[in-house]
């Protein structure tokens, strides 16, 4: 009988490094994920925890942690060539058929952004550039220090359009070329949004709900708007019950809803 | 014309109404056959006032009877009188001479088991079991019961309190780690508990043997044990010295409840000092030392590997006296 | 095909010791002491060898969901790096169930054989080795509600026996255990079921969103502890974490270990950070009613409460299930009014 | 099914068997008229098991009732709890509705003067005046008041004890000079007299007037003079750090007494910790400090210049906590 | 010449007040709160102003003896090296008093003006200065037993005062008071006296030798505290010590001063040395009772104890002085029969 | 009128040291005393005592005392020349009468001796010689250094009998020449003792009490023992109560008793 709780050991290929408290580990695994995807990531002793997808390779992936906890500041101490436990991909990523040929526009908070990163990704390699009529990225953090996939954001700005806003630049150092002010407030500065536009939005739940405000009082239509949520979780597989929000399992039903779901997981 | 002391050792008062007395009830743990109520206001509507006074060791007490009619009143209260006390196995030669001393206190206890959620026994069947042990006897000596650490009863300022405890037996296989049982006890008791590798840790040194845990848990996982008894010695008001009773025996069975109470009026009897009226048991032992108390009560029983004789401190204040 | 007959008592000890012999039994035991507060008996399901031993007439506190659901469970262990599954095997096990809890099973079936689209290997074999015996009720007890939640008659048993003034009673279902009975009387014997509850309830059709808000909830979370014994208690919720825990010999082998988990205690809705977002005990009940009566039957076509009554009996704060359908009603009632 | 607070706050218990309760009776000063024992009696043959219990603070607990009886049980009540409460002054809004309150817990008080030859006032009659001045009230208070300094009401144990006093008036004239007073005080108390030139002197500084020299004078040389109370404050039994209340106010007068009973609530309402279902009073003024709670409860009462307010220093024990 | 009458209330306040201006008077008061106990009266002779400050109907705590023998009195000085005589001198003085307390006088006569020859000068000089009022008994108290000591009656008063239900009616065989008295009609006015005892007691005739050893005193001696109050309410009781008592403005020239003493409590049998041969609170008791019964009277021809009962209402123990004079009959009777 | 309760002063002397916490006084007085009365002796603050007349001069008096109460203290803090306060003589004396032309046994117990003193010395005046058909002296002390009125011993042997006995010669350096045990066990020594005997006794209860007995064994009248009591007195006139014996007051009626009356006298 299959069991569909032990995972494959996996090789850390490289850490990358973003904040003190934020990086990418990249997995030697033949996990093939479509983006909004996670996985199950165990470490003996530490216990396991659902991990949101970061970036999608042929033989690899990653997966971008914050050390909040027993399982990610385990990952914390590990070193390239170090093995891990790896199951999934687990749960439905975003429609990307429904995207096709739109107008898509993704917004993301802090940590967020990891989760979306294979979406923006999916759409800006080259031969995928025309499917979308546009592509912007607003991403919010708390502040310049805060800021993930600087790199990445840099290099996206080439070909989509990018907005990178942080909450304040108090007690900051480094300057500041960017917005300040929450993401949300950005969303008027991005043109063309209106009844065919997509949106995708990850993030915490009070920035997700006022975006969700602000794209509607722009005519987005509700089954056009995605949110990936992020909930406590044990098995990945619907059994553990932890992600239950009403009849929906974020892990098996999500982690990626419309709106039109979303709006009925109260909770 | 009376014989004061004789009306005492019978329960009765001397009231400060000339000619007046008042009836005293032994109530063994405080509990009671609600038919004996009747009893009860018969008396104090023939004999007393109209009135009873619930007192300060749960018995009853009757006011404004006269002196003249103890003798009546002590064949009108014969039955119930034979009722409670031969229930609790005590002998009395004639019921209907009323109560053959006083000395020995109503035993007190609190509700216990038999309502209260908190107790770990059966408070009044032991209030029943001691009363059996130690009345009657003319010896001045308070014992009080309490069902759990909480000490309802006050046992702390009782020459004697058994305070009931439960030794809580944990299966990890049933616990499903909420650690409702380590949070009371961290918040409300003595910590404890732990918790690592997914399983409580029960720190003997510092349990308290309360149960508390075995309330808390949603899965049976803490269940109740032995049921064994801390032992309270030394305790008193009064007016010069009041000081909290302390641990003298801890995890102490029923037996050896039973046999120390057994125990206790041969070692008042023969150390008290006979100047006095009535001297308290905890002056006594200050006298004669802990040790000397030690060996007479326990001597003839049997202590068990678990439990521990320790020699109360007895913290408490004097009222200073002029030099 | 059925048969049915009535055994003097030692016929039908024999009867159970033969089976016992071939079967772990577990039924319900009333254990003297095992009670929570002190000098008082528990009443739960508990392996035992003769018929005498079962608690016919009372229910008890906890289900026996534990057979197929222990309460921990080692599910694999890291051996030097590879994950190994640990293979328990469960012997072929006769169950004593009421109606109700032999409909809870429905339940456990959709979650762990269901749900999500694959099988949970573990409960999966030991469901397989499960044989549910029928305990019929002497009539509804004060909290049941099978009548209301459609689970107080069942077919789906291997045997129904049933202690009588003089010997038992017994119909098989199953004609695996007609062997065991090869004496008594043919007698028309079939179990009694409740056929109504002492008070009845109605699920809500529609809920409404404001129910979400309603100050009911916070009237609850001045009530309920949030002690969790309406899960533990409960044949139906099937909720569990997963904990690595290091074998006792071996630190750097540790086992992952699966173990049941309460939607009403703390850390339940932890995410990662240490934000709770459902706090407040009301919170955490409406959470857990909503999935028996409406939650659970959106995704799978059943309602998830069976109306045993356990969470009643076993809540030290006296809630009601049933009060709280009937609250959830008037206010999605109001609330459609209001809409 | 059935809120417990709310059963719990209308003094009932919620009793270890289920659907159970106990019936909880105030009793303030413990004296009742008799009559009362036959409602009471009824209630426990008719709702209860039969039994009645003598709680730990005076009052009846009737084991064994039904919770669906209690609507039932408090209508059946109504009249004595009226009569009883009523008679104290206390406002009852609907007696049918049962107890209002539960939190401030039955006034405890040793028979005093109405029978006892050593109280120095009638507790009675104070117990009753107390229950007024502090209930109906949820927040969680036990007051217990005592004739004399021998305390055999436990008001060691209490948030507040109430110890009456009084002040030996001494007439030379009077006096023969047989140190009656002066050997027993020696005996027994504090050794506050001296016989000089053939007259008693009595040291303020050491007196607790608690008044055995008034009598023991067989000439009436020792007269009673002013009543006067020792208000102890921050006893308590419980787990973890069982300790002795001490004085707080010396020589108040009845007025004082009632103030400070009357300002308690406001100080508990105003700093309790909210997250607990019950803080007790001690607890709290460990936390706020003893000067925020004297200025609380001494708000707009006139002291005399003989009274003296001090600040406790409640000795005690703690069961260790592990670390 | 005798003469009786009626008053209104009036009448009989304005010849009190008539004679108060003339007389100290005193009376038997109730004075509240003064008990011994809390919350309790004390019913003592105390100086009255008015007829209705007078308790008439109780009996006192306390005799009226204090006014011939205060507990403390101030016999000399020694000034300078020489004695000198204190001359207080007590202002003609009226004392409400009842037949048996009429009677005692005579006992306190007997010690004080004729025993050993000489008159105690301090007693002679009040005794001549007091005035006696009887006081009617409305029969017999539970203590008394004046019938059997030959105490109840008396014509030794110079006025009597009843209270009636409407005013006073008096009787004034001393005609210095008739001019106190002069309205009011003229009616049959005459002291009701007892008549017989709630319990007789009879004196023994004579005593044993096998009294002293008799165990009863053994059996007292664990009842009677030796507190002395049968010695301080008693009107008969007379003994005193002698003590020299510095002066306030001049330590060099103590008073000296006697002081009510008890053969009750302590010392009051202490030899030079520090013995005291008396110590047993039974011995202590016997010697007193016998005093009071037989050895007063052999010297002087009238038993000392006048029947007031105030030692059985004083006694904190209830001890019975009828009772043991009982019982020293009973055991002489006893011992005589032996003997 | 007469006040019977002051005293006159009177000077001291001379004092006699006798043992440490023995001493005579010899006051000026005109008090006119007869052998066996007493006088009562004030001290101002100290009080007042009763206290035995040891010698009988004509213009004074001398007493003896044991330092054991507030008053003897005080005198013991006296020197000649100093005031006291005295008043009596109080008391009965001896039956002098009829002793007269008998034979006369003294037994004195201790200080007691200070109460007889002046009988013998009545007797031993060279002009009362006579009046006596012998006259024996029985003294016992508690060791030799408690021996009072050595000189007065030696002197009185040549005129009549005189036994000195000690109950001890124990922890004494003294040579010891007397007798040796109680006082009683030397009666049957002196001859003559018969029913014409009168005795005088005076001393500690037992003593009398065993000395009685033995006389009687040697049929002594009872009605010719004499015995002088010792009581507590607070006036020593018949007023205080405090030396009252059944029917006797000590201070009028005694000190001295015949046995007759004294047998009755139980306390």
């Amino acid at each position: 009988m299959e069991n569909i709780y032990t995972a494959a050991a996996a090789t850390v290929l490289d850490i990358t490094a973003h904040t003190d408290t934020e990086r990418s580990f990249r997995l030697a695994t033949d996990i093939q994920a479509s983006p909004g995807q996670f996985v199950m990531v165990s470490l003996p002793h530490a216990g396991e925890a659902p991990i949101a997808i970061s970036e999608i390779g042929a033989t690899d992936i990653s997966i971008t942690v914050r050390n909040v906890g027993k399982v990610t500041s385990g990952l914390f101490r590990l070193r390239p060539g170090d093995r891990l436990f790896v199951r999934g991909p687990y749960g439905v990523g975003f429609p990307l058929d429904l995207f096709e040929g739109g107008r898509l526009l993704v917004i993301a908070g802090g940590s967020g952004l990891a989760a979306v990163k294979p979406l923006v990704e999916h759409y800006l390699q080259t031969s995928r550039l025309h499917r979308l009529k546009q592509l912007d990225v607003l991403v919010g953090f708390r502040s310049p220090k805060h800021v993930l996939f600087k790199d990445h954001l840099k290099h996206w700005a080439r070909d989509c359009g990018v907005v990178v806003t942080v909450d304040t630049t108090e007690d900051e150092t480094e300057s500041w070329a960017g917005g300040i002010g929450f993401v949300v407030s950005y969303i008027k500065t991005v043109g063309n949004i209106g009844p065919g536009t997509s949106a995708v939005l990850t993030g915490p739940p009070l920035m997700m709900g006022n975006a969700v405000k602000e794209l509607v009082r722009h005519q987005v239509q509700e089954d056009r708007i995605w949110l990936s949520f992020e909930r406590h979780m044990k098995c990945g597989v619907g059994k553990c019950g932890h992600c239950r929000i009403r009849d929906k399992y974020v892990c098996v039903d999500g982690p990626v809803f419309s709106y039109v779901e979303a709006r009925e997981l109260i909770d | 014309m009376y014989d004061t002391k004789a009306i005492m050792r019978k329960a009765f008062r001397i009231s400060k109404v000339r000619n007046e007395s008042a009836i005293r009830i032994r109530v063994p743990g405080g509990h009671l056959d609600a038919a004996h109520l009747s009893v009860i206001r018969e008396l104090a509507e023939t004999f007393g006032n109209g009135t009873v006074h619930l007192t300060t060791r749960q018995g009853y007490e009757i006011p404004g009877v006269k002196l003249t009619d103890l003798g009546a009143i002590s064949r009108h209260m014969a039955e119930m009188i034979a009722d409670i006390e031969v229930a609790c196995g005590v002998v009395l030669e004639s019921p209907e001479d009323g109560y053959p001393a006083a000395g020995t206190r109503n035993v007190c206890a609190c509700i216990g088991n038999r309502v209260c959620r908190f107790a770990n026994f059966d408070t009044t069947a032991l209030a029943r079991k001691i009363e059996q042990a130690i009345y009657p006897n003319h010896t001045h000596l308070k014992v009080a019961i309490t069902g759990c650490p909480n000490d309802c009863i006050k046992a702390h300022l009782h020459d004697i309190g058994i305070v009931g405890t439960v030794v809580p037996e944990y299966d990890p296989s049933r616990c499903i780690g909420c650690e409702a049982c380590l949070d009371n006890c961290k918040k409300k008791i003595t910590n404890a508990l732990s918790f690592e590798d997914f399983a409580i840790t029960r720190d003997e040194d510092y349990c308290l043997r309360c149960g508390e845990c075995i309330l808390k848990c949603p899965t049976g996982a803490f269940s109740r044990g032995k049921k064994l008894y801390r032992i309270l010695l030394g305790g008193r008001t009064g007016k010069r010295n009041p000081r909290l009773a302390q641990t003298f025996v801890e995890n102490a069975t029923q037996d050896i409840v039973l046999g120390i109470c057994r125990n206790l009026h041969r070692f008042i009897a023969t150390y008290i000092d006979q100047s006095k009226a009535k001297e308290h048991m905890g002056y006594i032992i200050d006298r004669t030392g802990f040790d000397t108390f030690k060996s007479f009560v326990l001597e003839g029983l049997t202590l068990g590997p678990d439990v521990k004789v320790v020699q109360p401190t007895n913290p408490g204040y004097v009222y200073p006296r002029r030099p | 095909m059925m048969k049915t007959l009535r055994l003097d008592n030692e016929q039908a000890e024999n009867a159970f010791r033969a089976i016992a012999d071939d079967y772990t039994v577990v039924a319900p035991k009333r254990c003297a002491g095992r009670g929570r507060f002190s000098d008082t008996d528990l009443t739960t399901y508990e392996t035992v060898e003769s018929l005498g031993e079962i608690e016919f007439s009372a229910k008890t506190y906890f289900s026996a969901k534990s057979v197929l659901l222990p309460i921990r469970e080692v599910m694999f262990s890291f051996n030097r790096g590879e994950a190994e599954e640990v293979r328990t095997s469960m012997p072929p096990t006769i169950v004593f169930l009421r109606a109700c809890d032999i409909h809870a099973l429905a339940v456990l079936d959709a979650m762990f054989l269901e749900h999500g689209g694959r099988e949970d290997c573990y409960y999966a074999r030991r469901r397989e080795n499960m044989i549910c015996f029928l305990l019929e009720c002497p009539g509804p007890f004060d909290e049941c509600f099978c009548v209301s939640m459609g689970t107080s008659r069942t077919k789906d048993y291997a045997v129904f026996i049933r202690p009588e003034a003089e010997g038992y009673a017994a119909e098989i279902m199953d004609d695996r255990f007609e062997r065991y009975f090869p004496f008594g009387d043919r007698a028309h014997v079939a179990p009694r079921f409740s056929e109504e509850d002492p008070i009845p309830v109605a699920l809500p059709r529609h809920v409404e969103a404001s129910l979400f808000a309603d100050a009911s909830w916070k009237e609850y979370s001045q009530r309920c502890i949030a002690c969790g014994r309406c899960n533990t208690s409960c044949p139906t919720c099937t909720c569990f974490t997963v904990q690595d825990i290091p074998a006792a010999d071996d630190r750097d082998s540790p086992t992952r270990q699966r173990i049941w988990s309460s939607c009403q205690v703390k850390d339940f809705s932890l995410l990662a950070g240490n934000h709770d977002f459902r706090l407040a005990h009301g919170d955490k009940m409406r959470y857990r009613v909503l999935h028996k009566i409406t939650d659970f039957a959106k995704t799978f076509g059943l309602p998830m409460c069976v109306g045993c009554g356990r969470c009643d009996i076993v809540c030290p704060e006296y809630i009601s299930m049933r009060k709280c359908i009937e609250t959830i009603n008037t206010i999605c009632r109001r609330g459609a009014e209001v809409g």
